[in-house]
């Protein structure tokens, strides 16, 4: 297995070198562009136009940020947990960056297949939970703290139906490899087939990402900031670009699983993919602009009493009618 | 407590690169996220400006953060009160320079209507506490004379004006 | 492929499974808190499942026994972790603390 | 040494490492990070060993569920503005240090030692659907132990955490 | 519960209607510096002095002190006047009003026995310093005149 | 009416009620009455089912002056309890046991005035800072003693290490401008609320003493900011009443409508905010496309957007045009359009009805016990609505009615508040329609006011409810005393019992359903 890889790792060296760069760039410009986009569709929404002074349609606006917050003034404060207020930050993009190298874009555009891709993205995603959980601990700040407590349970009660939810398809493709899904997928789209399960998984991946209605680790009103209130600059960009990345990851696997990832007729495959994914994504903003919050024991009953048994249900029949 | 915010230096970086120093100003100047900080009357106001019909977002200056530590402008809103006065000043510590502060109102400008002759609670303008760069003054203004004050304050920045100037007499 | 690679060595593997063992034990045994004698019990746990999977593909290649195993350990990793916590809450809500040398009744 | 070697002398330490934080550090979401690291580092292991999918799982099990589990024990045990600390005696760091001795000698005779008692694994993946082939042929009576031992398990944490409440 | 439920998620989808009707509806935004609003003609900006409609040289304003007087927050700091040969009242020639601290309550304008106080439109005004806004009505009035 | 005099000459040994001309000073009956039997009369006001509507000092040099001024809800019967109190040393008995609004106004009292109050739980300051050397509100300088000074700023969190303490406030985005709560936490579960007050204190009473009537009138619109015109309105008709100033019809129309205009901008924006309190914030951004449209209109006449200053003692600072007409109508016309939307978005949502149901109930008792005001008054169902019950201005002309809530929770205030802007949309077209010709400023206003020797209360509803304007006039051109007994003061009274054992989330969500207006709160 080691082997395996290290020889396909000096073999392609070129085409991993490639792949991360590639993944990296991606990852700085996709979420950028969301942010943008973040920030249009809301505008938009609200009857206002957003971002447009600067450059077209305001499209430089995202570069301006990420520049001014790269000059902004590098500050610790005295109080917090210096490692784990340090590492937070940095841990939150590796989950992030793992997902993208087993997500295929393209039939031949995916930087390696793992023969157990989900089960990468899904036992890396539990790292961001980490690193809120020392975000909200090292910043030595009560909001924070109730802001990472809050992400915790949240994540707990909700990488259950998002797995529940995942594995009938899973059971449909006879495959956990991400490819294999998508090639199943040839003439008929998951989502036909499995319309609980996508809702479920959709309703899930919003809350792991913590978004409106269930941005509870953050929710303004309540947490100032959340687990990020402490942190400034460069560092809470991380975050940021590290949530929208998020967004994209949670939609490009829905894409994958449910939508036929690059599957589509006449456009290239890539096409289909990004078409897919963005527009779960603007779903995604779209619930943001239209909901209030829910409250942290409705979450929790929603997930626990609501989708959890839900998904065991739709598991259950799923299996049974695959053995008849 | 007069003096304590004056000693604070703008200038993170001592020795300046001339050209990456521009870039940065240029990029400081769009995209002015303002700390969520409403005081009195003029807050609506302000509020009034991050809405629809006047969107201050157009300038980039829409993202209110409710953390002072991700903002870069403070609006003081309103009337500043002594009791006020040492959370105003270590919000402004707070936040990472380079940041700029905005007095909106007359209230924040110099205590507005409320100063008299043996008042004991008002601080007479925002200025005594932590410098300012804009003042905006009305009472209170019109959302588009913090859209000026936000476009004086870009100009300070950058040092150039991108926008047309609009003169009413 | 030849065995005089590092991680070609059995014994390694079964010298951290030892380590873990051995500081697994030593937590329990030091540790005041019930919270960081539960950590120390997945560290047991693990050298277990370490000596299951390592002696597997070094001894009995061709079946999947010992990671068999190891799953199931995992998953009695989870239940303990779940019912530890579900005690550890039980005995604060009780006691008003952690400390496992302290609590002197067990009635709950 | 070959890269492989360096990257699996990397994953051991980051184990060791792990692990004695987790033992040793004073404050509990230290050692609840170092059980993390252990955690990653047995994963970067079970890989060495040809098992993937055991180093997937261990990584949603104990990094995913377990260790989360832990950390929302010391937040809700230790009430928030209370970092519980961890009495390290002097007795204790001692004996640490007597284990970790121990260890290192007979680490350095294994390293030592490691040409004279090779046997060699063999580069076969367990697959996952053998894996599934395993426990539903050959181990089904363990397997749905297990799965009873945690349904009953999940049941009484509920019962204790409801029962206390009751209580207080 | 059902029906419960149903409800529920036909009130999400409603809501969700609203807004992507907004979405594609025209925006209601005027980008002020490039768009500018019709400002009301009653704006109340800070005080102007009036042109004497007899003599375009002079304003109306006598210099009697009544609004100094009637000003709640005493943001009429000095008003000088002098008289001219010829002329049988005074005619301000120092106005000096701090708007800083004015209360745009048109006290000044009411009481003003010989209508000299109007409201300008300034409604955009932002400086960078706080004495920007210490106004010489005179001086403003010539100004403005001159443009 | 005349019964309660009775009753309490019956109950109480040597009480002498007296019957005041109502029309004249804004209540039915006074009655003076000494420490020792303020609190059999509390008590029986308590039976009565009276509320505690204000306390308020008033310092006149020789003798210090506490009011209590009792009220029921349904049918005024307002009676003015007065106790006079040394100055040298005040103290009087606390009634914070009897009635929970006092612990509150007597604290206020304490620190402007330096009475103490036997009995009371908790006699620490509330609204000043630390810095202060004099009584605020004492004629003459009469310095604070320097026991009393500890007193200053006393709830310090933190300072126990088994306790965990939020801090809501003073800049935080739910509390809508600069008040602190500090709350005690278990958890994410509230064991105590405790409000900080005065972060905003703007000194209004006491400018109230220190200029005329009329260089007042700017600061009636700045205490409640998103009401002025209800602010503009309680002032003008209090001074009016005290000078006897008639009104031209006219007048009274278009105050209504300004005033009925008012009240749904701020209601708007109390939806808006509500709703970014409960995390969505289009709603917000909604509404206050509506308001900019109430705003032109308002702008066209007053020449404001926000503060308005625009009643006059006698009438009104210039008439309304034709645009201002046609704009009212355009903009009524809209704003009937836009409930749907409002509906859609925001009522039905399962989401939001969840979020605000059962939340902060507040039961008719409790309502009486803290004085608490306006909607949410009304949300516990006592049909409360002084525009008819205590109707002024041209309100009892106009048709409307008086929603009222069932249960008492944070959608019933939400569900009221949207009823009432119905109602004001109702008034503003009947009052348009009856809009009469003539002048719109009385005739004979002299330019420097000096009322009568004498005391008068007015009372107005304002969108956050009961607005009280206590003044005394001792006939020279300024009043001696100006109390503001202002609705969010009281409704946030309650808070603190509304949020024990609430969670965060809810917290911010009863908070935000009381209505706040923290300058009013701060004066």
């Amino acid at each position: 297995m080691v082997n395996e890889l290290l020889n396909m790792a000096s073999s392609d060296a070129g085409k991993m070198v490639l792949g991360l760069i590639g993944v990296l760039v991606f990852v700085v410009v996709n979420a950028l562009l969301l942010t943008w986009a973040e920030r249009k569709v809301a505008g938009h929404m609200q009857r206002r136009i957003g971002p447009k002074e600067v450059g077209p349609f305001g499209l430089i606006q995202p570069i301006a940020d990420a520049i001014k917050l790269l000059g902004k003034e590098i500050l610790t404060p005295a109080k917090v947990d210096k490692p784990l207020y340090y590492l937070a930050p940095v841990l939150i993009f590796v989950p992030v960056l793992v997902s993208f190298i087993v997500i295929p874009f393209d039939a031949s555009l995916q930087v390696t297949d793992i023969n157990v891709g989900i089960l990468v993205i899904l036992a890396f995603s539990s790292i961001s939970v980490l690193s809120i959980l020392m975000a909200g601990w090292g910043s030595e700040n009560k909001y924070s703290l109730i802001g990472a407590v809050r992400s915790v349970a949240q994540n707990i009660a909700y990488e259950i139906p998002l797995l529940l939810a995942l594995l009938p398809v899973i059971m449909l493709a006879n495959s956990l490899s991400l490819k294999e899904i998508v090639e199943k997928q040839e003439g008929l789209w998951f989502v036909v087939i499995q319309p609980l399960a996508f809702i479920i998984y959709f309703i899930a991946s919003v809350a792991e990402t913590n978004r409106t209605p269930f941005d509870l680790p953050e929710a303004e009103s309540e947490l100032v900031a959340g687990y990020h209130t402490e942190y400034s600059g460069m560092r809470f960009a991380l975050f940021f670009l590290a949530e929208y990345t998020n967004i994209f990851i949670v939609s490009a696997i829905a894409a994958t699983f449910f939508l036929g990832g690059y599957q589509g007729p006449l456009l290239p495959g890539i096409v289909w993919f990004l078409l897919k994914s963005y527009f779960l994504v603007f779903v995604i903003m779209w619930l943001r602009w239209t909901y209030p919050r829910v409250r942290f024991d409705q979450l929790l009953n929603f997930a626990w009493k609501g989708l959890i048994p839900l998904a065991f249900v739709n598991l259950i029949i799923t299996g049974g009618l695959l053995k008849i | 407590m007069g003096e304590r915010g004056f000693h604070l230096e703008k200038e993170i970086i001592p020795v300046k690169f001339a050209m990456v120093e521009k870039v940065l100003d240029l990029a400081r100047a769009n995209s002015l996220w303002p700390v969520t900080f409403g005081l009195a009357c003029c807050a609506i106001e302000m509020m009034s400006t991050s809405m629809s019909r006047f969107d201050i977002d157009r300038f980039g200056a829409g993202v209110f953060r409710a953390s002072p530590r991700q903002a870069d402008f403070m609006i003081v809103t309103g009337t500043v009160t002594k009791k006020m006065a040492p959370v105003l000043t270590t919000l402004y510590e707070q936040m990472p320079s380079p940041k700029w502060v905005i007095a909106m109102g007359n209230c924040a400008i110099s205590g507005g209507p409320f100063v008299f002759e043996g008042q004991y609670n008002i601080v007479e303008g925002v200025d005594l506490l932590v410098p300012v760069d804009v003042y905006v003054p009305g009472c209170p203004p019109r959302p588009e004379a913090l859209l000026e004050g936000l476009l004086k304050l870009e100009e300070k920045i950058t040092g150039t004006r991108r926008f047309p100037r609009v003169e009413s007499a | 492929m030849t065995g005089n690679l590092l991680y070609n060595n059995l014994q390694l593997y079964l010298f951290i499974a030892l380590f873990l063992l051995g500081c697994g034990l030593l937590g329990v045994i030091y540790r005041r808190t019930l919270i960081g004698m539960l950590i120390s019990m997945e560290l047991i746990m693990n050298g277990a499942g370490l000596n299951l999977v390592a002696l597997n593909s070094f001894s009995a290649q061709g079946n999947a026994y010992g990671i068999a195993f190891t799953l199931f350990i995992m998953g009695i990793a989870a239940a303990e972790a779940a019912i530890a916590l579900g005690i550890i809450i039980a005995v604060f809500r009780r006691f008003g603390h952690i400390e496992g040398g302290e609590i002197k009744e067990m009635k709950g | 040494m070959t890269p492989g070697e360096w990257i699996f002398i990397g994953v051991i330490t980051a184990t060791m490492a792990g692990t004695l934080a987790a033992v040793l550090s004073g404050s509990l979401i230290y050692a609840m990070f170092g059980l993390v690291t252990a955690m990653f580092g047995m994963a970067g292991i079970y890989i060495y060993l040809n098992a993937p999918f055991l180093a997937m799982m261990q990584i949603l099990i104990y990094v995913g569920a377990i260790s989360i589990l832990i950390a929302f024990a010391i937040m809700l045990a230790g009430p928030m503005y209370r970092r519980p600390k961890e009495w390290t005696t002097l007795a204790k760091f001692a004996a640490a240090l007597a284990v970790a001795l121990v260890s290192l000698l007979l680490l350095l005779k294994v390293v030592i030692g490691a040409t004279h008692n090779a046997s060699e694994a063999k580069p076969l993946v367990v697959t996952t659907q053998e894996l599934g082939r395993i426990f539903l042929d050959r181990l089904t009576l363990p397997f749905e132990l297990v799965s009873l031992l945690i349904v009953v398990s999940i049941i009484g944490a509920i019962m204790l955490a409801l029962f206390s409440k009751g209580e207080k | 519960m059902i029906y419960g439920f149903i409800k529920g998620t036909a009130s999400l989808i409603a809501g969700l209607g609203v807004t992507i009707r907004a979405f594609f509806q025209p925006v209601v935004t005027s980008q002020y510096p490039r768009e500018l609003l019709t400002i009301s003609p009653r704006f109340r900006g800070h005080t102007r002095l009036l042109v004497d409609p007899e003599n375009p040289e002079k304003n109306k304003c006598t210099a009697c002190g009544i609004c100094v007087k009637s000003c709640p927050s005493g943001s009429i700091k000095k008003v000088e006047g002098e008289k001219k040969e010829g002329e049988k009242k005074k005619t301000a020639t120092e106005y000096l009003l701090d708007f800083t601290t004015c209360s745009q309550c048109g006290i000044c304008v009411e009481v003003c026995p010989f209508d000299a106080l109007d409201f300008s439109h300034a409604y955009n005004s932002a400086g960078y310093k706080r004495e920007d806004f210490h106004y010489d009505l005179v001086k403003e009035l010539m100004r403005n005149r001159v443009q | 009416m005349s019964g309660i005099a009775e009753e309490i000459k019956a109950s109480v040994m040597g009480a002498e009620p007296v019957e005041v001309s109502y029309p004249e000073k804004g209540y039915h009956c006074a009655l003076e009455t000494s420490p020792d039997k303020l609190p059999d009369i509390v008590r029986l006001f308590d039976e009565k089912r009276f509320y505690l509507e204000c306390l308020l000092c008033t310092d006149y040099t020789d003798y210090l002056e506490l009011v209590y001024l009792f009220n029921t809800h349904l049918s005024p019967c307002r009676v003015k309890v007065t106790l006079k109190v040394d100055p040298q040393q005040p103290v009087a008995p606390s009634m914070s046991s009897i009635y929970a609004s006092a612990y509150w106004y007597e604290r206020e009292i304490h620190e402007f005035y330096g009475v103490l109050f036997t009995g009371h739980p908790n006699m620490t300051y509330l609204f000043l800072h630390n810095d202060i050397h004099d009584y605020p509100l004492r004629k003459g300088k009469v310095p604070v003693p320097p026991e009393d000074k500890e007193r200053l700023d006393s709830f310090k969190p933190g300072e126990q290490e088994d306790t965990f303490f939020i801090n809501l406030g003073p800049q935080h985005p739910s509390t809508h401008g600069v008040l602190r709560v500090v709350l005690k936490m278990d958890g994410e579960y509230i064991e105590q609320a405790e409000p900080v007050l005065g972060y905003l204190h703007r000194m209004h009473e006491k400018m109230a003493e220190n200029r005329s009537y009329q260089q007042f009138l700017p600061n009636t619109g700045r205490m409640d900011y998103l009401g002025p015109m209800s602010f503009n309105l309680g002032y003008v008709l209090a001074v009016e009443r005290l000078c006897a100033i008639s009104v031209p019809d006219r007048a009274i129309f278009v105050r209504i409508i300004a005033t009925e205009l008012n009240r749904i901008c701020s209601h708007l924006l109390w939806v808006g905010a509500y709703l970014a309190d409960l995390g969505a914030l289009t709603p917000f951004l909604f509404v206050f496309d509506d308001r900019e449209q109430i705003q032109d209109v308002l702008e066209g006449i007053t020449g404001s957007r926000l503060t308005y200053c625009y009643f006059r003692f006698g009438g009104l600072y210039n008439d309304v045009d034709d645009q201002f007409i046609a704009g009212t109508k355009a903009f009524v016309k809209r704003m009937w359009g836009r409930f749907s939307l409002y509906e859609k978005l925001v009522t039905g949502n399962v989401i939001f009805v969840n979020r605000t149901k059962g939340i902060g109930t507040i039961t008719g008792e409790q309502a009486r016990k803290y004085g608490v005001a306006g909607p949410v008054l009304r949300s516990a169902g006592i049909a409360c609505d002084l525009r008819k019950v205590e109707s002024y201005s041209a309100y009892n002309e106009m048709e409307f009615n008086i929603p009222v809530g069932e249960h008492g929770d944070a959608l019933d205030t939400y569900k009221i508040r949207i009823a009432e802007m119905e109602n004001s949309l109702r008034i503003i077209e009947q009052a348009l329609a009856k809009l009469p010709g003539g002048p719109f400023m009385a005739e004979k206003v002299p330019k420097k006011l000096k009322p009568p020797r004498g005391d008068i209360y007015q009372v107005v509803e304002t969108p956050r409810g009961e607005l009280g304007i206590y003044i005394v006039s001792d006939e020279s051109d300024r009043p001696l005393r100006m109390k503001w007994r202002v609705p969010s003061f009281s409704n946030l009274m309650i808070f603190p019992e509304l949020a024990r054992g609430m969670l965060l989330a809810d917290a911010v969500a009863i908070l935000g359903s009381l209505d706040l207006v923290i300058p009013e709160i701060d004066r």
